[in-house]
């Protein structure tokens, strides 16, 4: 990488960076524009449908009362894992290749999470009570229960949305006062207010510094604890299927998993179409590629250990479930997750796959439709399947359900759109940081100097 | 009449080598401005102590007793018995104490952040731009113009690209 | 001002933390236990409720005659449930008995006077007046009389009896006319035949269940439709819970396990119309084994003599060494009950085949005894039992109608267009008919085809009363009176009857003005009979007491002693059941039953029973035809599967449902969809396979052998989901409806008083 | 110091497990499984009694019945040897109930007669609980459910109407019981007795298969009936220590 950047100097970052940010041509405007209008059409319009006549709009049922709802939620926690949690140990690693992608990962990691926290108000009943999970002294005299693994939930979530939010505002300070300079009009007071009269003197370096690695060090078990939290929705259940000690790992390793993935998807966009080239490169996805083939094997381990659970239990509730999970009618998309998440990864081994960069791309989004089913299957299977078989029923997503999982991606688009012309989507000083000091020049006498 | 004086140097080395003898030949320790941090600043213009630690360790002691207290006293004066559980049960409760000593850890680091850098700057104070782009700044305020020559000497032997005078300083 | 003294900043902290919890604590210690036992969160259903009115009643969803008391709420029925006085129901109710709020308050009641203004059937009714149309019908009703062809005027009743029959009777004789029929579709005739030529009876005996220790039903669903359901239900629980002694043990006979059969310890499959024959070769067993031991022996093994067990295994499909276990098991068990039923004695030899299970109860001796079959008294009061209209009957009609013979056709509740098979073609009797008047609050299939609509109001409205045909042991009576003031412009049968009396000018014998009025009246006549008591309290507060409890019975049981004479043992004799279509051309015998929620098709109108899943499959809202697994396999049908069911005389189209307990060479089909009219929420659901039956009749009652018609099935290659409740209705080895070898001899594993909750955590 | 002894009393107090002392009665239900002959009239009792609405044959098909109590059907063996065993299902009011302690917002809690109860308006729809039950008793209300004029003229006052996202379940008719509660009172008796309130399906069932009362009274007839050798509770193996327990059905 050194390699690469060292014809470039640190104004040329400067330029492409602020120009990243100033110059926006029609096609932006046109994504935008098409990101936002699916968002519309796809999500909200569907949403508030579903508001007006009720929870019936979804295709959920008696036994089935969860959906893909809650999958799509666990699904972008999931995605939001890694951005953050990836960016801070790298940080506290101090490996140098994060720098480059790291800021675009943490938007990723919080945008994906303000989706996750949308589908909260999606998936309830009666969302416009939804505040009352929120510990507030009230004239009820009523508090939330705290016992409740939704409401670790709604104190995690929150923390972590909270915790990523200041993470990377933190990072990008200087780089607000870097293109405050050089942009004008709203922007320019725009810039000026989030970069708080940053000057870049040597104190502020150094409490930016201590505080971004504090930060750091409390975000990594944080992020652990949101997806252990949120496996625990399903595990503190005795559902057949659901009720397994493994899920707490299962979800966080899962989570990275997809998350990582998913960095890798938006690194590509990022290369691509705001013309990194010369910032993301090879390297990372070399490096994320070796990432990935990790967490892929160790999914896989774990996997495996949850079909045996269910294989060795020889109860009739578990051996049911995990029948109709392998053999039932969503057979196929469990095999798919299979094929996905397992077995298609192991071509990372090759560093030729690694480094190449559309391969990449299909295989990380391959990665995340297979992270997708796996969440849609553990709620798909197992709530239909209990314990009382003349209970059992069966539970398919109505369009409804499929278009706000859709439109889901559009929101999270429009979001990350908006974001690459907000922030500086590369860290610029860090970037600097990373590239060799500028060489030391033969000093010019000043013209008219005092004598 | 005190002035600021503001030597623009084209590399880091340089103008950490001004800054060092600036304080040596007795200007009060001068400010570096520059568009990364910059490594040895240290060893040239003294160690430098931060407090943030201290606001994130006290931060997350405060979210952690607030979390447990919260979670516990509010069951204990509105009572809602609920699966045959304790009213104070400890490992959920432990959950939430954690959560919110993460919580608290960080408000607290960013708001120590902002205590010990100055930040959010009320105040216009003395500023570069180039040094935000690819130049090193080092500023020194002087009391005199005797000062100043020595200082702008200073600059110059270090080798600086420009020599700005920020005029009157408050 | 930035730099925080560390110091400074530990106290702060350590005092806001400790000081928190300390305090929220020393406050919480200052509190009052009591304050905690309530959460400052009520339950919506606690708040307290107001007073509610009771008001005691008949229930006329079926003819078991049940009494109900309702509970009203500002003049609004809000609940129905059993009476505990009435010795019927005990209290109890059956879902459709508490269905009757829906007739009440059904969305699709007619509310007003009607008269036909387009084609018959076409739907098109002005709004009239109730002056307008009593005037009209009066009117021609008159002419007629005077023209003394009062007899051109039929009057054609659902199954009623108490005063309001009495007085369909006068009103009918005042006509001059003899055609007053009660047609209900499920009236036992057979039975009814059956016990007058075996016993002399010519009402129903008590069949004492309660105390029985075997019960041999040979077709009869006595649960769900068979005569007093309630009253049977009552009887099979307190036998299953029997105390002291050992519980009953019920066997059914059947081709198609019904809820009865569900419920008996053993479901015996007898190939359809061989009960009887099955029934006779017991009745053998048991005299050649000397278990019968009366004087007669002689003729009984004489009349017995071709229905040694081994032919009637063969002809039956009972196992030779089942029958004789279940002979032996009726003759050794005292007190045992045979009865008979339902499809069993809807064959062409229905009535043979009842008689046969008399001889059953005779020979083990458990006619007139407890526990076994009791002879009630005549029922109370002069109310005598109704002309209940048969097949054969409904058949003459049509065929008089056809004839121009009759005139005015008035309609009380029933619906014969849709419980007669195409094949009585009642519907074209009708459009000979000049003038159809329908007394019917709702439009069912043969109310759309009247010319004059005078709705009645529901039961809920209007007095009547009710003797209880089945009985109890012993006389009973019921007083229905309105728990709510009718909602629309309706009135009651008998007063719209009285009315006409009047406009006739009959009111010399037909005095009353109203229904409340001529109940009063029949209940004084009765009240005169009664014992001295009974006299001394007078007749007001025998009747304010009448109407508080809702029912009245007096102690008097009827006759114990019987001997059937030689001729009727030596016709005692049970022929092979004869079936309508040849074996090749249709290899099904079409087995249709009464729905448990339907009934005979007059509670398809109601919400709840169109919701409540069937109890035997768990479907709703629609029909469906059962299969046996192996039949289906043959056949390659899944549920869901659309067939045809093709007989002679037509054919209907339901979706297919595997039925693990009934015969291969059977398919069944509940009776009570299929509607084309009757509101919205009967209409067009479901098939009716009354439609396709033969017009196939036993021959001494003119009853309609319903199960005697063959069919076969026609894959349509169509499938539809079979809306259901049940997910899978097999317990895969989990052992959740758990059975005990025998009551007493297993101490279960249950924590019965349950761990004290202080031991979990 | 004192302080800190309260301190102490007051943790004792609330780390004790199920925080009653003892319940002021503990309501049991017992299904006779060897009378109950399925024939559903408890079902249509519970519908007339607690408003419950009619969903329409397009959410049934969808499976979204609602029925406080059902009637569960299991087949055994094959014909000519079928047989069928039902077994009606309602809430079991588990005195360790998973329901309760998933609701995130208290909207289900076990009251002081041992019940466990939904507070409607509390509800926020997360449909957790009925995740969480093994019984699957609990239903949701998917729609603005409606009663065609005039049938609403049938609902019952003392139960309130469901309203959308809301989840609902047997409460054992905690109406009657509340009314049986204020008629003791009334006649200055410390407590309600045996069989004076009963819910309308025990009330409806025609074999009495169902008996209701206070497993707290030895001389009640549910105490009788539930110590009973015949009785044991369905899923017992979850610890879910339920309320209502079946008596076995005899299979002679």
């Amino acid at each position: 990488m050194e390699a690469e950047n060292n014809k470039l100097g640190y104004t040329d970052i400067h330029e492409d960076v602020v120009r990243s940010i100033v110059v926006t041509g029609p096609k932006y405007y046109a994504t935008l524009a098409t990101a936002g209008g699916l968002a519309l059409v796809c999500f909200f319009f569907p949403w508030f449908y579903q508001l007006y006549y009720g929870i019936g709009a979804a295709g959920m049922n008696h036994p089935g009362v969860w959906g893909t709802y809650l999958a799509s939620f666990i699904f972008w926690i999931g995605l939001s894992h890694s951005g953050t949690l990836l960016s801070c140990v790298l940080h506290l690693t101090n490996s140098s290749w994060r720098k480059a992608m790291y800021r675009s990962a943490e938007a990723m990691t919080l945008f994906s999470l303000v989706v996750a926290a949308t589908y909260v108000f999606v998936h309830v009943g009666r969302p416009w009570f939804a505040h009352w999970t929120f510990p507030y002294p009230n004239q009820w005299e009523l508090w939330p229960n705290f016992r409740s693994p939704l409401l670790f939930d709604v104190m995690a979530i929150a923390t972590y949305l909270t915790g990523s939010t200041i993470f990377i505002y933190m990072g990008s300070i200087p780089d607000f006062a870097a293109v405050r300079d050089r942009t004008v009009g709203w922007r320019n007071t725009m810039y000026s207010l989030l970069s708080l009269g940053w000057r870049g003197t040597d104190t502020e370096w150094h409490r930016l510094h201590w505080a971004y690695t504090f930060l750091a060090v409390l975000i990594i078990p944080l992020a652990v604890s949101v997806h252990s939290i949120v496996s625990w929705d399903f595990a503190m259940s005795i559902v057949p299927g659901l009720h397994q000690t493994i899920f707490a790992p299962y979800f966080v390793v899962g989570a990275i998993y997809s998350g990582t993935a998913g960095i890798v998807t938006v690194m590509f966009v990022l290369r691509k179409y705001m013309g990194f080239e010369q910032y993301i490169t090879k390297l990372h996805f070399d490096n994320l590629g070796k990432l990935l083939l990790v967490l892929s094997l160790l999914w896989t381990y774990i996997n495996a250990i949850e079909l045996f659970t269910g294989w060795y239990s020889g109860t009739s509730d578990e051996y049911e479930q995990l029948s109709f999970k392998l053999f039932g009618f969503y057979a196929p998309l469990y095999w798919e997750m299979i094929l996905f998440c397992a077995v298609a990864p192991l071509l990372m081994i090759s560093k030729r796959f690694r480094t190449s960069f559309v391969p990449m791309l299909i295989l990380s989004i391959a990665i995340n439709i297979g992270m997708y089913t796996e969440r849609f299957l553990i709620v798909a299977t197992s709530l239909p399947r209990q314990y009382l078989p003349d209970a059992w029923g069966f539970y398919a997503p109505s369009l409804v359900e499929l278009s706000i999982m859709v439109g889901s991606f559009a929101v999270f688009t429009t979001l990350f759109l908006i974001f690459v012309k907000i922030f500086p989507s590369v860290s610029m000083y860090e970037v600097k940081e990373t590239m060799e000091t500028p060489k030391l020049k033969p000093a010019i006498p000043q013209a008219g100097s005092p004598a | 009449m005190t002035t600021c004086v503001v030597g623009l140097f084209h590399d880091p080395q340089s103008a950490l080598a001004a800054a060092g003898e600036l304080k040596n030949a007795g200007f009060e320790t001068p400010e570096l401005m520059s568009p990364v941090p910059i490594e040895g600043v240290e060893e040239v213009l003294g160690k430098k102590k931060s407090i943030i630690k201290n606001f994130t360790f006290f931060g997350g002691l405060i979210g952690g007793i607030s979390g447990f207290t919260l979670a516990s006293v509010t069951a204990i004066l509105y009572p809602h018995p609920v699966g045959g559980r304790p009213i104070i049960t400890i490992p959920p409760y432990l959950i939430i104490t954690y959560e919110l000593t993460i919580l608290f850890g960080i408000l607290f680091t960013v708001l120590g952040f902002f205590i010990s850098s100055r930040l959010p700057a009320i105040r216009n104070r003395m500023y570069v731009p180039e040094a935000a782009v690819d130049k090193f700044a080092v500023a020194v305020t002087c009391e005199n113009s005797e000062h100043r020559s020595r200082a702008d000497a200073i600059f110059n032997g270090a080798g600086a690209e420009q020599i700005r005078d920020m005029g009157e300083e408050d | 001002m930035p730099n925080i003294d560390r110091r400074e900043f530990l106290k702060l902290v350590g005092a806001g933390g400790v000081g928190a919890g300390a305090g929220f604590m020393l406050k919480e210690s200052k509190k009052d236990p009591t304050e905690y036992l309530i959460p400052y969160v009520v339950a919506p259903e606690d708040f307290s409720s107001g007073i509610a009115t009771w008001y005691n009643s008949v229930c006329s969803m079926c003819s078991a005659g049940c009494g109900i008391s309702v509970r009203t709420r500002e003049g609004r029925a809000k609940k129905i449930e059993g009476n505990p006085s009435h010795p019927v129901n005990q209290g109890r109710l059956c879902g459709m008995g508490q269905a009757g709020l829906q007739v009440l308050y059904n969305p699709d009641r007619i509310t007003e006077p009607l008269l036909r203004t387009g084609e018959r059937g076409a739907m098109s009714f002005e709004q009239i007046t109730w002056e307008d149309g009593l005037g009209q019908l009066a009117e021609r009703l008159e002419l007629l009389r005077a023209a003394r062809r009062g007899n051109n005027v039929c009057l054609l009743s659902e199954g009623t009896n108490g005063h309001l029959a009495q007085l369909f009777e006068s009103f009918m004789r005042q006509l001059g006319s003899n055609r007053l029929h009660h047609y209900d579709f499920d009236h036992p005739h057979t039975l009814y035949a059956a016990n007058q030529g075996f016993f002399g009876q010519d009402h129903l005996p008590y069949y004492d269940l309660q105390n029985t220790r075997l019960l041999l039903s040979f077709g009869a669903d006595y649960l769900t439709n068979w005569i007093s359901p309630l009253h049977h239900s009552l009887g099979f629980g307190a036998s299953r819970q029997r105390q002291e002694e050992e519980r009953g043990r019920f066997v059914q006979i059947e081709p198609r396990m019904s809820i009865s059969g569900a419920a008996a310890d053993e479901w015996v499959a007898a190939s359809p119309g061989t009960e009887g024959i099955l029934a006779l070769g017991m009745a053998n067993h048991m005299v050649s084994q000397g278990v019968y031991q009366g004087a007669d022996r002689a003729d009984w093994s004489a009349a017995l003599s071709d229905y040694s067990p081994s032919m009637v295994a063969e002809q039956t499909g009972v196992s030779e060494s089942t029958i004789t276990r279940l002979a032996d098991d009726f003759a050794g068990t005292q007190p045992s009950l045979a009865i008979g039923g339902g499809a069993a004695a809807n064959h062409s030899n229905g009535v043979d085949m009842l008689v046969a299970v008399n001889v059953l109860n005779y020979l083990a001796g458990n006619v007139g005894r407890e526990g076994g079959l009791l002879f009630n008294p005549q029922p109370a009061g002069t109310v005598s039992r109704p002309h209940q209209a048969s097949y054969r009957s409904m058949l003459e009609l049509a065929e008089a109608a056809q004839q121009g013979e009759i005139d005015v056709l008035i309609i009380n509740g029933t619906n014969p267009v849709f419980t007669l098979p195409a094949a009585a073609e009642f519907r074209e009797a009708l459009d000979a008919i000049p003038l159809v008047v329908s007394l019917s609050s709702f439009f069912d299939e043969t109310t759309v085809l009247a010319d004059l609509i005078l709705p009645s109001n529901s039961y809920l409205e209007s007095w009547g009363d009710n003797f209880p045909e089945a009985g109890v042991g012993f006389r009973v009576g019921a007083v229905s009176q309105p728990v709510v003031s009718p909602l629309y412009n309706t009135r009651a049968t008998g007063d719209i009857i009285l009315s006409l009396a009047q406009r006739i000018g009959m009111s010399s014998t037909i005095p009353w003005t109203s229904m409340e009025e001529c109940i009063k009246d029949g209940w004084r006549r009765i009240y005169e009979q009664g014992d001295p008591q009974t006299l001394a309290q007078g007749f007001e507060e025998f009747w304010i007491s009448l109407l508080k409890a809702g029912v009245w019975g007096e102690t008097t049981t009827g006759t114990t002693s019987f001997e059937p004479d030689q001729n009727i043992i030596a016709g005692i004799g049970v022929a092979a059941p004869e079936f309508s279509g040849s074996e090749e051309d249709y290899p099904f015998i079409l087995h249709p039953y009464l729905s448990p929620n339907f009934h005979d098709g007059r509670g398809a109108n109601l919400p709840w029973m169109q919701e409540r899943p069937d109890p035997m499959t768990s479907v709703v809202y629609g029909s469906w035809v059962e299969l046996n697994p192996t039949t289906a396999e043959e056949l390659g049908l899944i549920e869901g599967d659309l067939v045809d069911i093709e007989s002679p005389h037509g054919q209907v189209l339901a979706p297919v449902f595997i039925y693990p307990a009934i015969m291969p060479n059977v398919i069944a089909m509940p009776i009570g969809q299929g509607h084309s009219e009757y509101g919205r929420y009967a209409k067009d659901r479901g098939a009716n396979p009354l439609e396709i039956l033969s017009p196939q009749m036993e021959p001494i009652t003119g009853n309609l052998a319903t199960s005697a018609t063959r069919v076969r099935l026609v894959a349509t290659g169509r499938h539809i989901d079979l809306v259901k409740t049940s997910g899978t209705s097999r317990d895969l080895g989990r052992n959740i409806v758990q059975t005990t070898g025998d009551e007493g001899h297993e101490v279960s594993d249950a924590r019965l008083n349950s761990i004290p909750i202080t031991e979990l955590t | 110091m004192s302080l800190f002894s309260r301190f102490m009393d007051g943790w004792r107090k609330y780390r004790k497990p199920g925080y009653y002392d003892e319940f002021d009665y503990h309501w049991t239900m017992t299904v006779d499984l060897d009378s109950c002959t399925g024939c559903e009239a408890c079902m249509t009792a519970c519908q007339a009694e607690n408003n419950i609405p009619l969903v329409g044959e397009e959410e049934l098909a969808k499976g979204r019945e609602i029925q406080w109590i059902r009637i569960e059907r299991y087949w055994e063996g094959e014909y000519p040897n079928a047989k069928l065993n039902f077994m009606p299902m309602m809430c079991q009011h588990c005195d360790a109930a998973p329901c309760e302690t998933v609701c995130p917002v208290s909207a289900t809690y076990h009251n002081q007669d041992g019940l466990n109860t939904q507070i409607y308006n509390r509800c926020i729809g997360t449909r957790s609980c009925a995740v969480y039950c093994p019984y699957e008793v609990r239903y949701f209300n998917y729609y603005n459910h409606h009663w065609d004029s005039p049938l609403d003229q049938q609902l019952n006052p003392d139960v309130s109407v469901r309203g959308k996202g809301v989840m609902e379940k047997c409460t054992f008719c905690i109406q009657r019981i509340r009314d049986a509660k204020d008629l003791a009172k009334d006649d200055d008796r410390r407590r309600v007795r045996d069989g004076e309130v009963q819910p309308a399906c025990v009330q409806s069932c025609p074999t009495k298969a169902l008996t209701f009362g206070d497993r707290k009274d030895t001389e009640s007839q549910v105490y009788q009936s539930m110590n009973n050798p015949r009785a044991y509770k369905v899923l017992d193996e979850l610890n879910t220590d339920s309320s209502v327990v079946y008596l076995k059905k005899v299979d002679a």
